[in-house]
């Protein structure tokens, strides 16, 4: 069936084409900036329903790549080859399904090149689109590495004050890091003699080499986490991008780390991750701990919000280095759950930054007087950030830390002692915001969320609290993959397979 | 000592020495003269090594063409070469050490010189000694090596084009000769028939 | 033939020129005339190995080679002169301590 | 001797040569017996007839070695001439706007470029260290006076002062190495060097020839310590010629070292590939900190080019086949960028004159987005980021470096390309992120088209010219070994 | 029947909540109110036919919940007898309070979400107690966190609210960190968190080990601890007791109901609920003991002292709870959950007396600006006498007459006696002396509040008025609680080890040799607790109708130990010295210090500096002189050239 063979390279090149007609679109006027974004808004959500669909045709009983495409292309070397496991299909509809809430949310609040604004931002979700989809190791890097282009970008132009320190950072940070992967993925090559994802898993490199590719890899995936103390780079540029640009740095450019670590490091140098598992816990649980104690003594909202990011990054490190299926599952059903409550969350603090345009925290206060909704919303997004039970963000907090118990309780401890630090810190950003009295004579006139507010945060306000009582579809779709994963894990460094 | 060696040694001492001077000589016209000098003495090194013809162009073309034009142009642009020379030994220490590095390490070169035996007497192009050396070179610089031949020319129309187009004038005031304008020029353009009243000027 | 001269005479006589050729740049910074005489010189030394392995090879080639040299570093000279000339046009002066407008 | 010449046909792996030497010299004599106005009518011309002889050098099956072995012409040099006489080609159509104010009005101008890709022919087809020299001769002379062509410029003056007697300096070692080689080797054709050397034990007049010879060509490429005149004469040439001097030069030298290295010198391969990476390490790192401190576009692109050398010579290092298929798909996207930049700074004038320096472009992203979106995508392109092409050069090189487990050189050459990306980003910023100062008037057509139809290949470079480019390039290559 | 009463409560929560506004508050309050009555009736109808021993436990499976690998977590409804105990309890105080607020809420802007919080507390309290796993447990433990939370801070413009309720989420966190430590270790041993695969398990890991924090320790000890750990957060238990007497910024009926009958002994419910688990760990149980006894002790002394009327419930409930565990760690399972149970009512009952009095002094809630009020309210007045009774445990030693408290507190401190060891002595003389304690705070409480002179300004006093029926009623029934749950139930619950064991039928470990004990303890330790009662009743009359001065004198006589009381042993100050302050300074040091100043100053920018002056340098090389550059050349050739020999090991 033709959908069903080309439907990744269907969502991965579709915003493609939207960006190619909003170039096309004639004129400045505004006219021309609301077809603009009517035709952005229509392609992400085109390719949202797409990326539907493909959940929906995708096989959850199998470990297999599934909606293979390989041809090769460019010489021998770097062929053009789609396809997803269920590691990587729920990225895609996660991508999917922020997109067109970051059109939305950029709606209003992008008054000036908004053309450039929409190109970008398509550009952006190709590239992203693309990494999860991509079975070949150096088009994982392209897209990887070509999301430096867009998001440097979007912090640049529509950023805040520092927003040129800010998209420095981002994008020497990482661009440093990933190049060594570069280099580690040529290595690879040679010593594999492909570059195809689904053949490179059946590869056994000897522990000497896994050792240096994992470090390489490392050093590109633990910076896009981003791993303690590498994380520098996070909130000021969460800080300083625009809604929207925040809102997808937190929620699928923090997960490419995650996936990266899932796809290569993990399966393909189980002796080098076995070896430096005990380095990763050390740093996750130190990101757990230290990102949390300082966002506690965060001044500004979407600082708070990015340190905790840090933070909750570090459950994912721990439990995919934990290596067992609780762990690796907890990872992806984190990541995910992340992406949404994360996103919604610089969504939240966007809807008041649209309307006040500060974002001291101390600026703030009784918003629920006047916003109930926007309280509400709030409200239950600070609670899945604080993995409430019932919420998304609880699953993969307890999967991650019952699957570090599993392997070491130190690190378990510690790690758990998160839970306490993400109540502090929210509840404490929670109270300096909604809650009080509104003395402040600026928010008066404030008003609730909009309409098109609403369109942006009620969905996730209901894949939150769905996925918190019913994990089962997200952790279905990865079941198979996730077990085959930690089997070959286990298999390769003669651990006991925990889980079977 | 063979006579050759003895002129090799002289000639030798000679360009050196006067190598020396096109250097450290305080006028730069007295360089370009013992530059020629020591052009002269290495054709004469030329011709002890048997290739004449290389001697004679060296003359012929180096001192009667390059260093003469060397010449001109110092004479033309009436430098204050005085000034020029101050601060001459200002980066004698560097220059001495790089020189003598490099010196050292080329006769390395020189007293270390072996050939690679399996190489020597197999030349693309073994001198035959019955012919002289220009007709030797005569023969195949037109035929074997037409294609460098060919270059050169081009070379030298570049250096041509380059010359003129960089240094050829045409200053407004200054008078030239054009010979088609001569030729097309006839009583109506060059000749204009004025009736003069008498008794008044024009 | 075997020369009664030795291949090493040659070489280090070229050697020599060719040392002098690069000092003559040292020393002679600020006179870019001799500056050009001083790569002149150097090209006296290449030409003079060339010959001396010319004839100790017994290969023309070198010869062939030497002629090239000679014609196109004639070229270059009238070229290079050329430069000068204008640029004094230009400056008023040959001076190389002159010749920094653009640096960095 | 004579019956070595088979014939007129016998030259046909010639033709080319022949077609733009006739060609430089039938224009010549139209620029001088023509009336006024010549140069624009030449300039078109000679771009018509380098597109011709391009177009024929691409699809001219007829290979083989000519010349008493002096001239070769196989797939490398093809693939490297096609290159070289499409940079020439750009690099004139760039020149055809405004050539006033550069003075590049003189019908000299496009025959001299005409003359400098012949020369840049016989050096890629070179198969003999004479007539390497005779095209490096041709070719540099040819240069020097279309740098100071501008001849009531201080600057470019200057510039082709600058350049001429440091190309006569290294043009001296070259030759002194040249003759080192020659005379312990006995030969002067790069096969039958290689084959000497291949008999002996490694000879140190040999090493020292090698050493002499690739110091000369080094400098041709700008690799650094040869690299020093570069900045200058970029700066102080006029942009149409910094153009032309920043792509097809540098492709026709690299060919050049490529062709010395693997056909003359395979047998001590070890000794260059020391050289090489030596200079290959120094032009990297060099030039990414030097670039930082610009402020002129000019000078910036030069420190770029030498970067890109740098990174090039990554490829080289390997000497391995993939490493010369890299090297060869290298420069040909260096040269895309290169032109692509400079049609975009080519772009920007107004009426206080070109855009000089990186401020000067501060908020173009508003006033001429397009050229801007060129120029920023050029620069990302030039840091290497992926899906540009920039990368995939990278990724060739450095797959070759990898696979010959030269990891240290590939590790700094990485990093310096992290370093070397805060100078291009500087350009971004300045262009999108920073208010406007001041306005452009909409460019002229044809660096539009150069603009765009650059942009698209290097932006769709995995999509369009990816494949069969390295498909080209491993041909290339392949003829070498 | 069970999925309804679950439900109910959370449909009444999200319509409310969602559509508050929209239906208004009236029918939001109707709604909630009348669902809960629902669920109340259909508790008993569920309990009765345990308490009458022909019931079997049974199970409804909702949906899937977390399922991966072995971990097979479904949402399931268990109902067996501690469960219907629990339904009885929650449902009918929650069910009373909806009632109750309907009128102590009645003037509130906000009533919609105030009914929408109870009932989501109430369906989160469900889930807890029907739980059939460790992590449905957790999720109604937390999520009857999260509605205190939403409940204490329900003012939310009052900033002390906002910081108790706050404090109130932290302080639980902190003991959820344990329980949920507990549950990863529970799964590390057994690979399941069913309760029933866990029970199964137990057999089998009597003499396993845990390697934590570096050590080998026996695994169910330190499982058990850990789970107490959670167990003394929401209870309230010493140490992490402080958020309790804070949460009384809350509307009264939300103290009546989350911290007094419901939420607080979630803990007591957790530790019952796996009996059998600590049952395995010897030093666990100490621990529950000491832990219980001290509580039990030190909540009663601070509560000597309070004067807000709240906060003196507020510390009783706290002691009441540490009887309630140093019941369990005895292993009188059935007592504690009794305690639980007449506990329920009583407190419920003091606490909306307590909000009665204060609905009719204008919310006021400091006793030193009461008093004489008796008569003005005379129903309220009744009632709390009634609850006093009960709390204090008067009833007649040896005898079935007594009020609720009488028994359930008496068996406690009986099987405590039972016991023995120095931990059974060490509990049986706090609980003891918290009994004093309690008698005599509680009558202080009502002597200071009803009797003597009003201190409270004239105004307040003369406009103080009953309370409206629908506040009333409630009192009537848990007053009918208050005096029958003890004697009604006395049987099941600690009657014959048989019926015990007979009425629980496995929910909880019945040991029949501590209950057989405990029956046989001497007559002067049954007695122990009644005298208890009657000093404090008599001190308090002393100190309090007597002599209204000897307080003061008391308290000017020792002011440091009146102040350590009045500051409540200062836990605050302690807990903020230790943890609050630093870790708000290891922050501050952490973000700017390290992250500001190391890694973005030092490292980052310093990085950048270094690249600068590296520029500089370089750019310094390229002097425009053209000698320079050639120098530049020939050096580089000479090095090249030296650098071919030397590595081309030429020379050597």
């Amino acid at each position: 069936m033709i959908l069903t063979d080309n439907i990744l390279t269907i969502i991965t090149f579709l915003p493609l084409v939207g960006a190619f007609f909003i170039l096309l679109t004639p004129g400045q006027d505004e006219v021309a900036v609301l077809n603009i974004k009517r035709i952005a808004l229509a392609t992400t959500f085109v390719t949202f329903v797409f990326a539907l669909l493909m959940w929906g045709l995708f096989d959850p009983d199998t470990a297999d790549f599934q909606f293979v495409q390989n041809s090769p292309w460019m010489g021998e070397v770097i062929g053009y080859r789609m396809g997803v496991d269920g590691i990587s299909v729920l990225f895609i509809v996660l991508t999917g399904l922020l997109m067109p809430m970051c059109i939305l949310a950029s709606w209003d609040s992008v008054k000036h090149r908004v053309r450039e604004y929409m190109v970008l931002f398509l550009v952006l979700e190709m590239l992203m689109m693309g990494v999860f989809a991509t079975l070949d190791l150096a088009m994982f890097y392209v897209f990887f590495e070509g999301s430096l282009i867009p998001m440097f970008l979007i912090i640049g132009i529509w950023g805040g004050k520092r927003r040129i320190q800010a998209s420095y950072k981002f994008f020497f940070y990482t661009f440093v890091g990933s190049v060594l992967m570069l280099l580690a993925i040529m290595a690879m090559y040679w010593y594999a003699g492909t570059l195809d994802i689904s053949r490179l898993l059946a590869v056994d490199f000897p522990e000497s080499m896994q050792i240096w590719l994992w470090l390489a890899f490392f050093a590109s995936l633990a910076v896009k986490m981003p791993m303690w103390p590498l994380h520098r780079w996070l909130p000021e540029a969460h800080v300083e991008a625009p809604t929207a640009g925040s809102v997808i740095l937190a929620a699928i450019l923090l997960k490419l780390g995650g996936y990266g670590f899932l796809r290569f490091s993990l399966p393909m140098f189980p002796d080098a991750s076995l070896m430096f598992s005990n380095f990763v816990f050390v740093l996750s649980v130190a990101a757990i701990v230290i990102t949390s104690v300082v966002a506690l003594v965060q001044t500004d909202v979407k600082k708070l919000i990015a340190y905790s990011s840090v933070a909750h990054m570090g459950f994912v490190t721990m439990g995919i280095f934990a290596g067992n299926i609780y762990g690796v599952q907890g990872a992806i059903f984190q990541m995910v759950s992340h992406g949404i409550v994360s996103g919604a969350l610089f969504l939240s603090v966007g809807v008041i930054y649209d309307r006040m345009h500060t974002r001291d925290i101390s600026a703030y206060g009784g918003l629920v007087e006047r916003m109930p909704k926007y309280a509400f919303a709030f409200m239950i997004f600070t609670m899945a950030n604080v993995g409430l039970p019932g919420t998304s963000g609880f699953v993969g907090e307890f999967l991650t830390l019952l699957a570090i118990f599993q392997v070491n309780t130190w690190f378990a401890i510690v790690a758990t002692l998160g839970v306490i630090f993400s109540a502090c810190y929210g509840l404490w950003l929670y109270r300096k915001v909604i809650f009080g009295a509104l003395e402040k004579e600026s928010l008066r006139g404030i008003l609730d969320l909009s309409p098109r507010e609403m369109l942006t945060i009620v969905p996730l306000i209901v894949l939150t609290i769905f996925f918190g009582f019913y994990p089962a579809p997200l952790l279905d779709t990865t079941a198979a993959s996730v077990q085959a994963l930690v089997d070959q894990y286990a298999a390769a460094t003669g651990l006991a397979a925990a889980g079977q | 000592m063979t006579l050759p060696l003895f002129f090799f040694y002289l000639f030798s001492a000679v360009v050196i020495a006067s190598a020396l001077m096109v250097i450290a000589s305080r006028n730069a016209v007295h360089s370009v003269l013992f530059l020629i000098l020591a052009f002269v003495n290495a054709a004469g090194i030329f011709m002890l090594a048997g290739a004449e013809f290389l001697a004679l162009i060296l003359i012929v073309v180096y001192v009667g063409a390059v260093a003469v034009l060397f010449l001109f142009v110092v004479m033309m642009l009436d430098v204050d070469f005085g000034q020029l020379r101050r601060g001459m030994l200002q980066f004698m220490p560097v220059g001495a050490l790089v020189g003598i590095v490099l010196l050292l390490e080329l006769l390395m070169v020189a007293g270390a010189s072996y050939l690679v035996p399996e190489a020597a007497g197999t030349g693309a192009l073994p001198i035959d000694q019955t012919v002289d050396n220009t007709r030797a070179l005569g023969l195949v610089l037109y035929t074997r090596y037409i294609y460098l031949f060919q270059a050169s020319g081009l070379i030298l129309l570049v250096a041509m084009i380059g010359a003129i187009v960089l240094t050829l004038r045409h200053k407004p005031g200054v008078k030239r000769q054009d010979i088609g304008k001569q030729v097309a020029r006839d009583k109506q353009s060059g000749l204009e028939i004025v009736k003069v009243q008498s008794g008044k000027g024009l | 033939m075997t020369s009664v001269i030795g291949l090493g005479h040659f070489l280090t006589v070229a050697a020599i020129l060719f040392t002098i050729g690069v000092f003559g740049i040292f020393l002679n910074r600020k006179n870019i005339i001799i500056i050009l005489m001083s790569v002149e010189l150097i090209l006296l030394a290449v030409n003079i190995n060339l010959v001396a392995f010319s004839l100790h090879l017994n290969d023309l080639v070198g010869q062939v080679f030497a002629l090239l040299i000679l014609t196109v570093a004639a070229a270059e000279a009238a070229i290079g002169l050329a430069i000068l000339v204008i640029f004094f046009r230009n400056r008023g002066s040959i001076a190389v301590d002159d010749v920094n407008t653009m640096r960095g | 001797m004579i019956s070595e010449f088979g014939g007129f046909a016998s030259l046909a792996p010639a033709y080319p040569e022949m077609l733009v030497a006739v060609g430089a010299l039938a224009l010549l004599m139209l620029g001088v017996f023509a009336k006024r106005e010549a140069s624009t009518l030449v300039t078109g011309m000679a771009i018509g007839l380098l597109a011709a002889v391009a177009l024929f050098v691409a699809f001219q099956p007829s290979q083989g070695v000519l010349f008493a072995g002096g001239f070769i012409n196989d797939e490398f040099a093809r693939f490297m001439k096609t290159l070289v006489i499409a940079g020439s080609v750009f690099a004139l159509v760039l020149s055809v706007s405004n050539a006033q104010d550069h003075g590049l009005n003189k019908f000299e101008y496009p025959v001299l470029v005409v003359l400098a890709t012949l020369g840049m022919m016989m050096m890629v087809s070179a198969n003999d260290l004479m007539s390497l020299y005779v095209g490096l001769e041709l070719q540099s002379l040819a240069l020097y006076v279309v740098a100071s062509i501008k001849r009531d410029s201080t600057r470019a003056t200057e510039a082709g002062l600058k350049y001429f007697v440091l190309g006569a300096l290294s043009s001296g070692m070259l030759l002194y190495g040249a003759s080192l080689v020659y005379g312990f080797t006995g030969h002067t054709q790069l096969d039958q060097i290689a084959a000497a050397a291949a008999l002996g034990d490694r000879n140190i007049g040999l090493i020292f020839g090698l050493v002499f010879l690739l110091a000369g060509i080094a400098f041709k490429i700008s690799a650094v310590p040869f690299h020093m005149w570069t900045p200058d004469v970029y700066e102080g040439a006029p942009t149409p010629v910094t153009a032309f001097f920043a792509s097809a030069p540098k492709v026709a030298a690299m060919a050049l070292l490529i062709r010395v290295a693997f056909e003359a010198f395979e047998p001590i391969a070890r000794d260059w590939q020391q050289v090489v990476i030596f200079l290959s390490i120094a032009s990297m790192v060099l030039a990414s900190f030097a670039a930082i401190g610009q402020n002129n576009l000019k000078r910036l692109m030069a420190y770029s080019s030498i970067g890109h050398i740098g990174f090039a010579l990554v490829g080289l290092s390997a000497g391995s086949l993939v490493g010369v298929e890299g090297v060869a798909i290298y420069m040909a996207i260096y040269m895309a960028m290169t032109i692509g930049t400079f049609a975009c700074i080519l772009a920007l004038r107004n009426e206080n004159g070109y855009v000089r320096t990186i401020d000067d472009l501060a908020g173009l992203a508003q006033g001429r987005p397009f050229v801007a979106a060129m120029l920023a995508m050029f620069m990302f392109s030039l840091v290497g980021l992926p899906p540009l092409a920039g990368f995939f050069a990278k990724w060739y090189v450095f797959l070759a470096a990898m696979e010959a487990q030269l990891f240290i050189l590939a590790v700094i050459g990485m990093l310096a390309s992290a370093v070397s990306a805060f100078y291009y980003l500087r350009v971004v910023k300045v262009m999108y992120f920073d208010e406007p100062t001041a306005t452009y008037p909409v460019p002229a057509v044809e660096l539009r088209v150069v603009m765009g139809l650059v942009g698209f290949l290097v932006l769709s470079y995995y999509f369009t010219v990816g494949g069969p480019l390295a498909r080209l390039a491993h041909e290339a290559a392949g003829s070498l070994f | 029947m069970i999925q309804a009463i679950v439900f109910l409560p959370l449909i009444g929560a999200l319509v409310a909540g969602l559509f508050g506004r929209t239906i208004g508050h009236k029918a939001a309050e109707v709604l909630t109110t009348s669902l809960l009555v629902i669920a109340a009736i259909l508790s008993w109808i569920v309990f009765i036919p345990f308490f009458l021993g022909n019931a079997e436990a049974y199970k409804v499976e909702i949906m899937r919940w977390i399922v991966t690998g072995d971990l097979d977590l479904r949402w399931i409804l268990r109902v067996d007898t501690l469960t219907a105990i629990m339904l009885v309890v929650v449902n009918t105080v929650s069910c009373l309070v909806h009632v109750y607020s309907i009128g102590y809420m009645h003037d509130d802007p906000h009533r919609a979400r105030f009914f929408a919080y109870l009932s989501l507390f109430t369906f989160a309290m469900l889930m807890l107690v029907t739980a059939d796993n460790f992590l449905q447990m957790f999720f109604g433990w937390e999520g009857v966190g999260l509605a205190s939370y939403l409940l204490i801070g329900f003012w939310y413009k009052k900033p002390s609210a906002n910081a108790a309720a706050m404090k109130a989420f932290v302080v639980n966190r902190v003991g959820d960190f344990g329980f949920a430590l507990g549950i990863f270790g529970t799964f590390y041993l057994v690979g399941s968190l069913g309760f029933e695969d866990t029970f199964a398990a137990l057999p089998g890991l009597a003499d396993a080990t845990i390697p934590i924090l570096g050590g080998e320790y026996h695994a169910l000890t330190v499982v058990c601890l850990l789970l107490f750990m959670g167990a003394m957060g929401k209870s309230a238990q010493f140490l992490l007791h402080t958020w309790l007497p804070d949460a009384m910024e809350g509307p009264t009926p939300v103290s009546a109901l989350i911290h007094a009958a419901t939420m607080v002994t979630a803990g007591v419910f957790l530790v019952a609920r796996l009996s059998p688990m600590f049952e395995m760990s010897e030093t666990a149980t100490l621990v529950i003991i000491y832990v219980g006894a001290i509580t039990a002790f030190f909540a009663a002394t601070v509560g000597l002292v309070q004067n807000d009327i709240k906060r003196v419930i507020a510390y009783s409930t706290c002691s009441q709870l540490g009887y309630m565990f140093v019941a369990l760690g005895v292993g009188a399972y059935s007592a504690g959950v009794y305690h639980l149970f007449t506990h329920a009512f009583f407190k419920a009952l003091l606490f909306l007396g307590a909000g009665s009095v204060i609905h009719a002094m204008h919310h006021e809630q400091d006793m030193r600006n009461m008093g004489g009020i008796a008569r003005k309210i005379p129903i309220t007045y009744a009632m709390m006498i009634i609850g006093t009774l009960a709390l204090t445990g008067v009833g007649i030693p040896g005898t079935m007459f007594g009020f609720a408290g009488f028994f359930s507190k008496d068996a406690i401190i009986e099987a405590a006696y039972a016991f023995g060891g120095p931990a059974g002595q060490l509990a049986f003389w706090m609980l003891v002396i918290a009994a004093l304690f309690t008698s005599f705070y509680s009558w202080r409480l009502i002597h200071l509040t009803f009797h003597g002179k009003t201190r409270a300004d004239q105004h307040t006093f003369d406009h103080a008025h009953e309370s409206p029926r629908i506040m009333l009623v409630p009192l009537y029934i848990l007053a009918a609680g208050a005096v029958l749950a003890g004697v009604v139930f006395y049987d099941v619950f600690f009657g014959h080890a048989e019926h015990v064991e007979h009425f629980f039928h496995g929910a909880v470990v019945v040991d029949a040799e501590i209950i057989d004990a405990a029956h046989y303890v001497p007559f002067w330790v049954k007695a122990s607790a009644a005298m208890a009662m009657l000093a404090g009743f008599v001190l308090a009359w002393y100190f309090y109708i007597r002599r209204p001065e000897a307080p003061r004198e008391l308290a000017a006589e020792h002011p440091g130990l009146y102040k350590f009381l009045l500051n409540k042993w200062y836990f605050d100050e302690i807990y903020d010295f230790l943890f609050v302050r630093p870790t708000r300074w290891v922050g501050q040091a952490l973000w700017k210090g390290f992250d500001d100043w190391f890694v973005d100053q030092m490292l980052v920018e310093g990085l950048g500096r270094r690249v600068k002056q590296v520029t500089t340098q370089v750019v310094r090389l390229q002097s425009g002189y053209l000698y320079h550059y050639a120098f530049a050349m020939l050096i580089g050739v000479a090095a090249l050239i030296t650098w071919a020999i030397a590595a081309g090991g030429l020379l050597g």
